[in-house]
């Protein structure tokens, strides 16, 4: 803890003081997932909440994706604030349907009926060589179904801060966080804030480029800028925050500043969200552009276990310094 | 088991309740034709008993979550037959506003859960809502219809296990009817007797004639006593048969004649009142389809009456401003 | 039948006519799924083949949409030709954790020692008013996935073509059969071709805008080009056919041509594959663009079952007309 | 079951491959701890006597598929040590071409199936490499390991049905440690014997001493036996124990320090010599411990002189041009 008003927090217990807090604060949130009581959480998240709470709140549920999250829209349904962690988006394919057929859609097909305030804690990404059935990032996905609220929380303040007002929603809400991020540290307000749920934060201004991104790219999006201020390029760093519904007014707005884009997500290329966010800035500000938007994404391989395998499939600062460049001095992209 | 004796209230209630559920469906079925009603429609006739049975044995604070064959449970459960048939229509009066048609039916005030259309996907909801109450001490039970079919899917699986192992009070109710649209139990599973799969999860199960509503509605008192006694859940295998094709599209190659003409022989709305010659005498049965058929003239009347939605409201109650209380 | 080598065929009496011919020319072809066999299949697709080919080669499965499209992919591994049919693509998403983590990743990851020969045909899209759980267009998720090819016939001789080549294809193909063209007739060859499933195909030449498009919804917009035809527009339609590898090629040539292109996608549109086709024309084509590529989509809401909702949540060719003048006349769009 | 007798060089090659995988993964663990191996590191240390079982009673041409707990599976099937260890280093030379690591292990000459890290994701592939098999009139078998804890998975359920109610051979083969990550079973599952799960889709099924290599591999031979003679799958519940956390990741604080006292007294590696005195002399075990670390120790330096892939070449093999014959 340092003087002034701020102390260093971790990722990881930020988002485990902003859950402990939630289950102080009511009795109807509880956390449930597979190993978040006894094990301590996959990713030592919840630790110390099951001695704290008592396995009833901190819920251990056997492997069954498809079930424990459909429980949770029960239970959501029944009165209860629950706080779902499914270990990673790899494995959240087993709970899509009740995702998608369920939780987003019970209030529109029952008529506004019902709500489902329930929030969903998910893994995300790669970097760790834990090969192709762990490493992907699928977060655009969820981006795509009305009736979700899809936050990625890319620093330590954010994941302190997006908690309570997920909670607050009465929309299923999906929180991703990526698991590069959990071990950093940075210097925060000792008293945390409530974070907006709606729009994206401009992480660094700038005047020559727009760089977007969000989640487990933030950082070296943020190293790629500082790079190319060196050379004298300002670029504008854009973090998204809120994958869904997008705040496309941030980004247009930087756009119709910079006149250049560079989209960065570790989602494979085809079909990423990077993908709708260039559709955006052409349908809104095609005639602001100076060049056209570029997207850095994952190659589209399942990604490998070698580390110079994996290293190459993910998007690195580099490359996003090259093509800045490229963009701010009129040359080609390609070659 | 023998049959509980009951009063001639009692046994006008069940067979108005059946005709009920009957003549709106076969009324739908016309409508269908006519095309007022639209998409997939699926009847539950000659399944009548199993919901007239269960939801007597349920408190109006308890919950239902049932499937797209969902009428019969609709109206036993005491959803206003305009608003379901305003529902078939696609009005804006209808039970899901018009948003969910046939199969998705949903109604706050009853706490009924849908209507869901996914084979399966009711099952982890049940539990959640039972979770919900054993965590807020609350006393109620969440019944959970589903075809035979649903078995084989691995969302009864976890939901069954799930429910036993937290001891949830969730009454899953079986209706094995034989078929999952045109396939037979025999060809999905290799256990046909349902019983036994409950017993994988250490839950209490039988079997009950679903063809009879007295041992319905007995057997349901008596499962709805063991789950609120919060020792956990319970399984019942209703068995059934539909006596009509899946669904409007199902040309029913799959079944024989003498099956179906066997099965239609144990027709409930035929053999109940068969057995209670005293109570259930031709004028009472005459009151009945008068009143029923009133019912329904007016459920029509109504739904004909009623509103389509602007398509500018369309994306209404896609996320909603607060939980509705 | 009509003289002149043609006749009259039906999209699903196609589809089924493609299934009966691979049948009887490799014994290792197979047809897996609910209600294939003895029922005739939800859509009719494969009436007659179980009489024909009996239950060991049109298998009836369970209701486990996880474990058969599992088991097709072991059948692959394990040296035959199945065709799966997921009954509609609202219920593939129990499955998509075997077609992502096994189908689409099992070659890569084990270093090329395995291919995975499956095809899986998955019915797609609303205007049934079947509602929100069976209504859906989810094949741009699929069109997401590294290792996949994913088809989509939009016409009766595509629908007969593909499945030949598909089959032929080492690597698990998708085929997504939009549920309105099933009742299609159209005119085709009496000797059925095969079909080039790499490539893009333009349905008419146009030089004014380009209409891009695929599946259930280029019947729509046939009809746009033929009423902006009358006004004097000279639309171009491209029929994607493949949404993976994705042909880039022929939408970036019909782009250069005409400056102007319109996509139309029965998917939400955010997020949606019509995004990435704005991006790729954004990041190839830029400079040959006289306007901002527009998109036409599905409406964000879970799909209502009442019939003037539904319809207004679907693409309609009007709005097709509506924004292709507006682009070709240099009047803004909105408004 | 009394014990088979059993000649002193079966009672060698047991030790052997016991000793072999004990070995390789103590080296392994090391090497992860200096950094040489990544990602993640299930290691199978207690549970050999698994492996080394149910290996010897396949056939060359039967299938494996296991879970990312597999290099057990994967040595006492036959995979080469210098290609097992050269994967875990992410090497070119290793066995799935330095792509899938510890958790995805391939290997198509001895129809090695991984390594799957999804629970319950290999089941559905058993069951399809089966199909092929029983279509194609093969008389193989394929052998599925699991752990206890995708028992509760959907795909446990749907694949267990489909494997009988298509009578197809498959070997089940769960192998109860007891601890799926932290969660016990009994915290998981409200049956927790789990040969009652096999009877609900009539499958045979019975549980094993997985601590007794001898027991293992009798049972085994028992399990192929049925299994290939046609009449549909065996479900095997393989009584276990693993010594060591979870993955490395684990801090191992959900188990009792006597519970892991009690079940290292069970370790084979230790009761199956003690128990074959006049076979398993101490010379002869000091014979094999040589033999198996100069195969270890043969295995690093190919891996350490193994090539990494350049990253030109990721995309290879993300389609194939062919399948592979
Ligand atoms: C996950 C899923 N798979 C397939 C379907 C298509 N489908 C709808 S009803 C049905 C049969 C279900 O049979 P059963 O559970 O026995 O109920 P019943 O219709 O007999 O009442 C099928 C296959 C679906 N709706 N959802
Ligand atoms: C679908 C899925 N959910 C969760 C995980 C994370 N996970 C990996 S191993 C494991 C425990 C599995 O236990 P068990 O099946 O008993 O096998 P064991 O590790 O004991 O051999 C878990 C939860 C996963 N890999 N896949
Ligand atoms: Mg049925
Ligand atoms: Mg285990």
């Amino acid at each position: 803890m340092t003087a002034g008003g701020t102390r260093q927090l971790q990722y990881r217990v930020a988002m485990r003081e902003a859950m402990r807090e939630a289950l102080l604060a009511d009795e109807r949130v509880f956390l449930m997932g597979e190993d978040v009581g006894a094990y301590g959480g996959c990713f030592a998240v919840s630790l110390g909440l099951f001695e704290e709470f008592g396995p009833e709140r901190i819920r251990d549920t056997p492997l069954s994706e498809l079930a424990f999250v459909g429980a949770g829209i029960g239970a959501a349904l029944g009165g209860m604030r629950p706080i779902v962690e499914i270990m990673t988006v790899n494995f959240s394919l087993l709970a899509l349907d009740q995702i998608l057929n369920n939780a987003a859609t019970l209030s529109h097909m029952s008529g506004g009926q019902f709500a489902i305030p329930l929030v969903i804690r998910i893994p995300t990404g790669g970097g760790r060589q834990l090969a192709a059935q762990h490493s992907h990032s699928l977060e655009g996905w969820y981006a795509h179904i009305p009736g979700l609220r899809v936050l990625a929380p890319a620093t330590v303040e954010d994941a302190r801060g997006m908690l309570a007002p997920a909670l607050a929603d009465p929309n299923p809400v999906l929180i991703f966080e990526h698991v590069l991020l959990y071990n950093v540290e940075e210097e925060v307000p000792l008293e945390p804030a409530t974070v907006d749920i709606a729009s994206a934060a401009i992480r660094r201004g700038g005047r020559d480029v727009s760089l977007i991104t969000y989640g487990g790219s933030l950082p070296l999006v943020l190293e790629a800028a500082a790079e190319l201020a060196t050379a004298g390029i300002d670029a504008e760093v854009i973090d998204l925050r809120v994958l869904r519904p997008l705040d496309e007014r941030t980004v247009l707005e930087s756009v119709t500043r910079t006149h250049r884009a560079v989209v960065v997500d570790e989602g494979w290329r085809s079909g990423s969200l990077s993908a709708e966010i260039s559709a955006r800035i052409m349908e809104r500000a095609f005639f602001d552009l100076d060049a056209p938007v570029q997207r850095i994404c994952s190659v589209e391989v399942p990604v490998p276990y070698a580390q110079q395998l994996e290293e190459a499939a993910r998007p690195r600062a580099s490359e996003v310094v090259r093509v800045a460049r490229a963009l701010v001095e009129g040359r080609p992209v390609d070659g | 088991m023998t049959s509980p004796s009951i009063d001639r209230d009692h046994a006008v209630q069940l067979m108005r309740e059946m005709t009920r559920i009957r003549r709106f469906e076969e009324k739908c079925a016309e409508l269908y034709s006519a095309g007022k009603i639209r998409g997939f429609l699926h009847l539950y006739v000659g399944e009548e008993a199993i919901a007239t049975g269960v939801m007597r044995a349920l408190e109006a604070d308890d919950a239902v979550v049932a499937t797209y064959r969902e009428h019969g449970h609709a109206l036993a459960r005491g959803i206003n037959a305009n608003a379901l048939m305003a529902e078939m229509y696609g009005r804006v009066e209808g039970v899901s506003h018009g948003r969910g048609g046939s199969m998705h039916v949903f109604d706050a005030a009853t706490r009924f859960y849908g209507g869901n259309a996914i084979v399966g996907g009711g099952l982890p909801l049940a539990v959640g809502l039972a979770l919900a109450d054993k965590m807020q001490g609350r006393n109620r039970v969440t019944a959970c219809f589903f075809g035979e079919g649903a078995i084989a899917e691995g969302a009864f699986h976890e939901s069954m296990n799930l429910a036993a192992v937290w001891q949830l009070p969730v009454l899953f109710c079986c209706e094995n009817n034989l078929y999952a649209m045109g396939t037979a139990l025999a060809r999905s599973e290799s256990e046909t007797d349902l019983v036994l799969k409950a017993a994988a999860f250490d839950v209490a199960a039988w079997p009950v004639d679903g063809m009879d509503v007295l041992a319905v509605e007995q057997h349901a008192r008596r499962a709805v006593d063991v789950v609120r006694a919060g020792s956990g859940p319970v399984f019942l295998e209703l068995r059934t048969y539909r006596f009509r094709a899946h669904s409007m599209y199902d040309p029913d190659r799959y079944r024989g004649r003498e099956e179906i003409e066997h099965w239609r022989e144990r027709d409930p709305l035929v053999t109940f009142p068969a057995s209670m010659p005293d109570f259930l005498d031709q004028a009472t049965l005459d009151g009945i389809e008068r009143d029923v058929a009133a019912e329904i003239e007016a459920a029509i009347a109504f739904a004909e009456a009623g509103s389509l939605e602007a398509a500018a409201d369309l994306e209404r109650f896609v996320t909603m401003d607060r939980v509705p209380s």
